[in-house]
């Protein structure tokens, strides 16, 4: 192993670093909320939005963000109409267009993953609140709300470390990140494991304190569940 | 040049190449399904074991597999298992390069990956068993493979077909990844036809729509399992009154 | 409008498929009344009293609480309520107690009971919590308050549960058997509150096992029997003699 | 070793070079070619397709025995694999929208050679002056990446993209003005184009882009390569490159 | 070992955390008692009877069935059984009704029923099912045999899970309250049927706030109070007077 190749490799990755992690942060951000509108829009009851809702999750969770961010930012462009919109200015960036796309993408896998966490609340908390007269926004903020995130966060947790690796498509669209600098110094050096395995720490680093993240999260949100003495932890489940 | 012409099984269509890949996407994916299936059960039963040492190993395995990005399992699992492989053929005395198939070495590579993500899909499921119910059928001594096999089984099954769903899906965008191993499957085999006929846009979009094919067909077989496995369940209602 | 009828239910009919579990129940309930609703397992109490704060949406029949009919409608095979706003106010005046407590598991008890109070009638919160110690005093599990649902044994858990109703301050209570989960000590503590909030006027419906309950605190008996109501009157009419054949064989195993 | 079975990969979808025809079958000027060197060197040849991404890997592991795919003899290549000796030598060119104020720079449709290292060439400083302001694509980590780099890096935005294909439509769409790539690439690029881009600016030849393509085989398989160069040592002084050439290209691009 | 004691319990301690629910139990029984367990809410009774079966292993303290003491060890902070082998065995004798329930909700009612016979005492399913059909009957819930715990009301779920424990034949039976979900008609139903049981000589441990089950049935009271045995007795001493005043205090309310 050549260490100062690594090195200087490790150097070149990490100046790529804020570029992966602004893309990260913007499009979860933006994805977060997007995917909140759509499960809105799923579980409304009323027919339309829901099937707008079902049909964007098929499209978005269904094909590959590949092909959604080669169609999004080599596509569009194509139509004189939305090069002459008020959108150009944004469209014409690569670095917008890439947040575009993968935001629309964990979108549609975020919503998903809300509808199962919605779907897991016991029917008979949402009866005892219903029965106090809530309904509506406050139902879902006081009730369904904080019992659906605690069920979906694992799942939720999965999706955000997926998409801190599919900021790694980006230079599909001249964005250069971690992974796309990485593949650039491999045509120039050809020296594909060790190129590759320092991307790799890159990345294991950055998911494992995401995932610790999310658990202490998850310890944090479950004190309901946890007995208060730990001798007797899920007795039952390891007897 | 007519699209439907490019696109069609005539002479100068790609129709029957697409197909082909479309098959080869979707047995790439079953295959990596099922792989993960396996490693994944072992990964979850160390993850919940009480036996810190195994647990600690099924903790890692989620967290490298999860957190390194797909290419890079694919590459060491393609390059590093036929080194493997060659290694072992000069212990038996051939000499000589010996490779994995590009298939058995991309659906492993994807098997693996999925494998960590079933193992948390599983561990969810597990979780969401009602204990009483498992403290029922200790109550009654049913040995540990009976509360395995009998009530602990059936329900995760039935929690973690949703997710399971999203596992498929993620699978099934894992194996374009294999392209790098030469294996014409549907990601690969796209961006050849848009390369070699210089149509990107048709043959993207071609694409996406036969990836949107599998996932409509594989979402109508989850959905039927769902709707078996929740029979037994009131359906929860979330909207008016 | 204060001569209204705080509840008034007209021939209420619900089916689970094509089981009809209430076949026409109609039943009023003056200011102060205090009902006890007997009769077997099955014969469609919890069912009743669920389609009274429209969680289960009735097939057919009216329901009109306070003077005001709850409107709802037909549609596409479904049923659906005209406003949700009209019923959103109506079950914040219809406490009820669930058999099996629903207590909501990611908040500790005393969040649980507070949780009305302010996030629904917007009251103060240092308020309700003053007067969620004093209940939760009353029902005698303020020793648990910080507590998980999950941490307490069944009979604080129901306790818990009629706490948490009665912090809304209801105008009518809907009891499904709220004593079910205690030992007779508790189950005399807890008849002796409801004892309280009968003499100080409110409206109760209660469905319940408790005979000395029906008999001492009530003053009407219903007796239900497969959707139906069988036989009522007052605790004396009933058990003195006068009700049905049917209602002396149920209360017979209490006798003896 | 005894070379019997070769076995040569390439990309498969980098029109004319190499390409799949929609049988699934790999055509265009290097298979033609490779049949040709094969039959000389009296070698048994099985063409197989995989990724660029993973080709040298893929060489190194032993996967295959050789790449054939438009592969450039550079310096930082030959630290990895081995060459043969050239069989294509191209000129490097601008593109640029027809029907863009870039259109008809200076020396469009000259000739300009140039060696490595070389400053102030009087066409390069012509050209300065034109493109200054404006935003040129190319292909990352190649020659010509170096080169825009190196000459106009400070006076014009530089945009790299992963493929030359993805270049060319954000030049057909306007997101760049420039695009700097291999000129026979863009020759058929042009033709796929109808008519929506074309050169300007000269030409650019030269020892500049180093000797040229040539077969990449593993270091230790001298003796394989020196059966290679033989054959193309042979198939250049008959004319048969050329030959395939202008099939293919419409040009010669024999060394 | 015939004149084993079907089960003794030796000075069992509890606690959750710092807080301590049995503070040493002891507690014998000869073949064929009827032991009625006393006490207010939250005394431990639930867990007295979970620590029994080992469903919560006890800190300290001893339990035999049928003559063969039950191993545990603490290690690493950790209480764990010695031989799930053993476990598992001694708990097929030992049946347990829970409060809750905890019906499996994957199977369908006689699923539950014959779950235990077929997959642990591994006996031939048509004779299970054949048993299985006439316990339902006998619990009243034979027309529910194929819905699911989910679709039945609160009585036919506890009426389900009594019929699921007997259907093991067990040794020793553990009922934590067995009849707090239902109406007075079931109410004396089910105790008939766990009489018919005692007088066919079975053992049984029953938690309950039934004084008239626990005065007639038994043969024994045990009072539980704050994790103690506060008083035990014959039903004639303790409800004659013999016992002590808390006992009193706690079935005065029942006696009102
Ligand atoms: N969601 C449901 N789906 C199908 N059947 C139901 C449902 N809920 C209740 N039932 C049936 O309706 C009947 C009445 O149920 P209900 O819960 O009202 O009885 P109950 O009088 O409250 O009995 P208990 O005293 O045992 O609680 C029962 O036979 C029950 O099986
Ligand atoms: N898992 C647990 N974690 C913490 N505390 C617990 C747990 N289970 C029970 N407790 C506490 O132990 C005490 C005894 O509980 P237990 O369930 O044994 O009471 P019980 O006598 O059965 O009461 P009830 O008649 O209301 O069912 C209660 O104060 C309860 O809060
Ligand atoms: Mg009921
Ligand atoms: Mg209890």
């Amino acid at each position: 192993m050549d260490i100062g190749f690594l090195y200087s490799t490790f150097l070149t990755l990490m100046a790529a670093l804020p570029t992966t992690l602004a893309l990260f942060a913007l499009s979860v951000f933006i994805g977060g909320l997007l995917a909140l509108l759509v499960v809105w829009m799923r579980v409304s009851g009323n027919p339309v939005l829901s099937a707008f809702a079902k049909v964007y999750i098929f499209v978005f969770r269904g094909s590959p963000l590949l092909i959604q961010m080669f169609l999004i930012f080599y596509g569009l462009a194509q139509f004189s109409i939305v090069r002459h919109s008020f959108l150009w200015p944004y469209l014409r960036e690569p670095f917008d267009c890439a947040v575009l796309s993968l935001a629309l993408c964990t979108a549609g896998y975020s919503a998903e993953i809300f509808r199962g966490g919605i779907r897991a609340v016991s029917a008979k908390e949402i009866e005892a609140a219903k029965a106090i007269g809530m309904s509506g926004f406050l139902l879902v903020r006081r009730i369904l709300a904080p019992i659906a995130f605690r069920h979906a966060l694992p799942a939720y947790s999965t999706e955000v470390v997926l998409m801190m690796k599919s900021t790694a498509l980006a230079s599909l669209v001249t964005v250069w990140e971690v992974t796309g600098v990485a593949q650039r110094l491999i045509s120039q050096t050809y020296r594909t494991m060790e190129v590759f395995l320092c991307a790799a720490v890159i990345y294991l680093v950055l998911n494992f304190i995401l995932l610790q993240a999310f658990a202490l999260l998850e310890y944090a949100l479950s004190r309901h569940r946890r007995a208060p003495s730990f001798a007797t932890v899920d007795a039952a489940k390891t007897a | 040049m007519a699209s439907f012409e490019l696109l069609g099984f005539g002479p100068t269509g790609w129709g029957a190449l697409l197909i082909g890949a479309t098959l080869m996407t979707l047995a790439v994916t079953a295959a990596a399904l099922a792989i993960g299936a396996v490693v994944g059960t072992a990964v979850t039963a160390a993850k919940l074991s009480s036996r810190v040492p195994l647990k600690i190993l099924g903790n890692a395995y989620t967290t490298v597999f999860r957190g390194v990005p797909e290419l890079l399992i694919i590459y060491l699992i393609y390059f590093g298992g036929s080194s493997v492989v060659t290694a072992f053929g000069k212990m038996l005395g051939y000499d000589g390069f010996l490779g994995l198939p590009s298939f058995l070495a991309g659906s492993l590579a994807v098997g693996l990956i999925s494998a960590a993500y079933q193992a948390e899909v599983y561990r969810g499921a597990y979780l969401a068993i009602a204990t009483g119910e498992i403290e029922a059928a200790l109550a009654i001594g049913m040995p540990r493979a009976g509360r395995l096999r009998r009530i602990i089984m059936p329900q995760v099954c039935r929690f973690a077909i949703p997710g399971l769903g999203n596992v498929w899906q993620l699978s099934l965008k894992d194996s374009a990844l294999i392209s790098v191993t030469g294996l014409a499957e549907l990601m690969r085999t796209s961006q050849v036809a848009a390369g070699s006929t210089r149509q990107y846009f048709l043959f993207f979009i071609a694409g996406g729509c036969l990836y949107l094919l599998l996932t409509s067909f594989s979402d109508q077989v989850f959905n039927w399992f769902e709707r078996r496995a929740n029979r037994s369940m009131p359906t929860a209602t979330i909207g008016k009154a | 409008m204060s001569d209204a009828l705080p509840l008034s239910v007209r021939n209420i009919r619900k089916s689970f498929g094509r089981h009809e579990v209430l076949k026409g129940i109609s039943l009023d309930a003056r200011q102060g009344d205090v009902i006890s609703l007997l009769g077997a397992s099955g014969s469609g109490k919890s069912t009743f009293l669920r389609c009274i704060n429209l969680l289960e949406i009735a097939n057919g029949g009216e329901i009109w609480v306070d003077g005001e009919q709850v409107r709802w409608h037909h549609k596409a095979g479904r049923t659906r309520v005209d406003s949700q706003k009209q019923i959103d106010r109506i079950r914040s005046n219809l406490g009820m107690v669930f058999q099996s407590f629903n207590l909501w598991s990611h908040m500790t008890i005393l969040e649980n009971v507070i949780e009305g109070p302010v996030h629904v009638l917007k009251r103060p919160k240092a308020d309700c919590r003053a007067e969620a110690e004093t209940l939760l005093e009353k029902v005698g599990i303020a020793d648990k308050r910080n507590a998980y649902p999950a941490h307490l044994s069944g009979g604080q858990q129901q306790r818990a549960a009629i706490a948490r109703a009665l912090a809304m301050k209801p105008k009518v209570m809907l009891f499904d058997e709220p004593t079910s989960a205690l030992d007779p000590e508790l189950v005399g503590d807890v008849l002796r509150v409801m004892r309280a909030l009968a003499e100080d006027g409110m409206t109760m419906l209660v469905v319940t096992h408790e005979m000395g309950f029906a008999r001492t605190v009530s003053n009407r008996v219903v007796f239900m029997k497969e959707g139906l109501i069988d036989s009522s009157g007052t605790p004396d009419e009933m058990f003195g003699g006068a009700a049905s054949p049917a209602f002396h064989q149920f209360i017979g195993h209490f006798e003896r | 070793k005894e070379w019997k079975n070769v076995t040569i990969t390439t990309e498969g979808a980098y029109a004319p070079w190499n390409m799949t025809n929609s049988q699934g079958k790999i055509v265009g000027f290097e298979p033609d070619l490779i049949k040709v060197l094969c039959a000389r060197a009296k070698l048994d040849c099985k063409l197989v397709a995989s990724d660029w991404d993973g080709m040298i890997p893929a060489l190194t592991a032993g996967k295959f025995d050789v790449i054939m795919d438009a592969l450039s003899i550079t310096d930082e290549r030959k630290k990895v694999i081995d060459f043969t000796i050239p069989y294509a030598v191209t000129p490097a060119a601008f593109a640029t929208a027809s029907d863009s104020d870039l259109a008809k720079a200076p020396g469009t449709g000259t000739t300009l050679k140039m060696t490595p290292g070389e400053k102030g060439v009087k066409g390069i400083e012509a050209l300065r002056k034109v493109f200054k302001g404006k935003t040129i694509g190319i292909q990352a980590a190649t020659v010509y990446a170096k080169f825009i780099y190196d000459n106009f890096g400070d006076i014009a935005t530089i945009r790299e993209y992963k493929t030359g294909a993805d270049r060319d439509l954000d030049l057909k769409n306007g997101r760049i003005d420039l695009g700097f790539d291999d000129a026979v690439y863009f020759n058929d690029a042009f033709s796929a184009a109808k008519g929506a881009l074309a050169f300007t600016g000269p030409k650019i030849a030269g020892t500049i882009w180093g000797e040229g393509e040539g077969l990449g085989v593993r270091k230790s398989d001298t003796d394989l390569r020196d059966k290679f160069n033989a054959a193309i040592k042979s198939a250049l002084a008959d004319g048969t490159v050329k030959t395939l050439s202008m099939k293919w290209f419409k040009t010669d691009v024999s060394p």
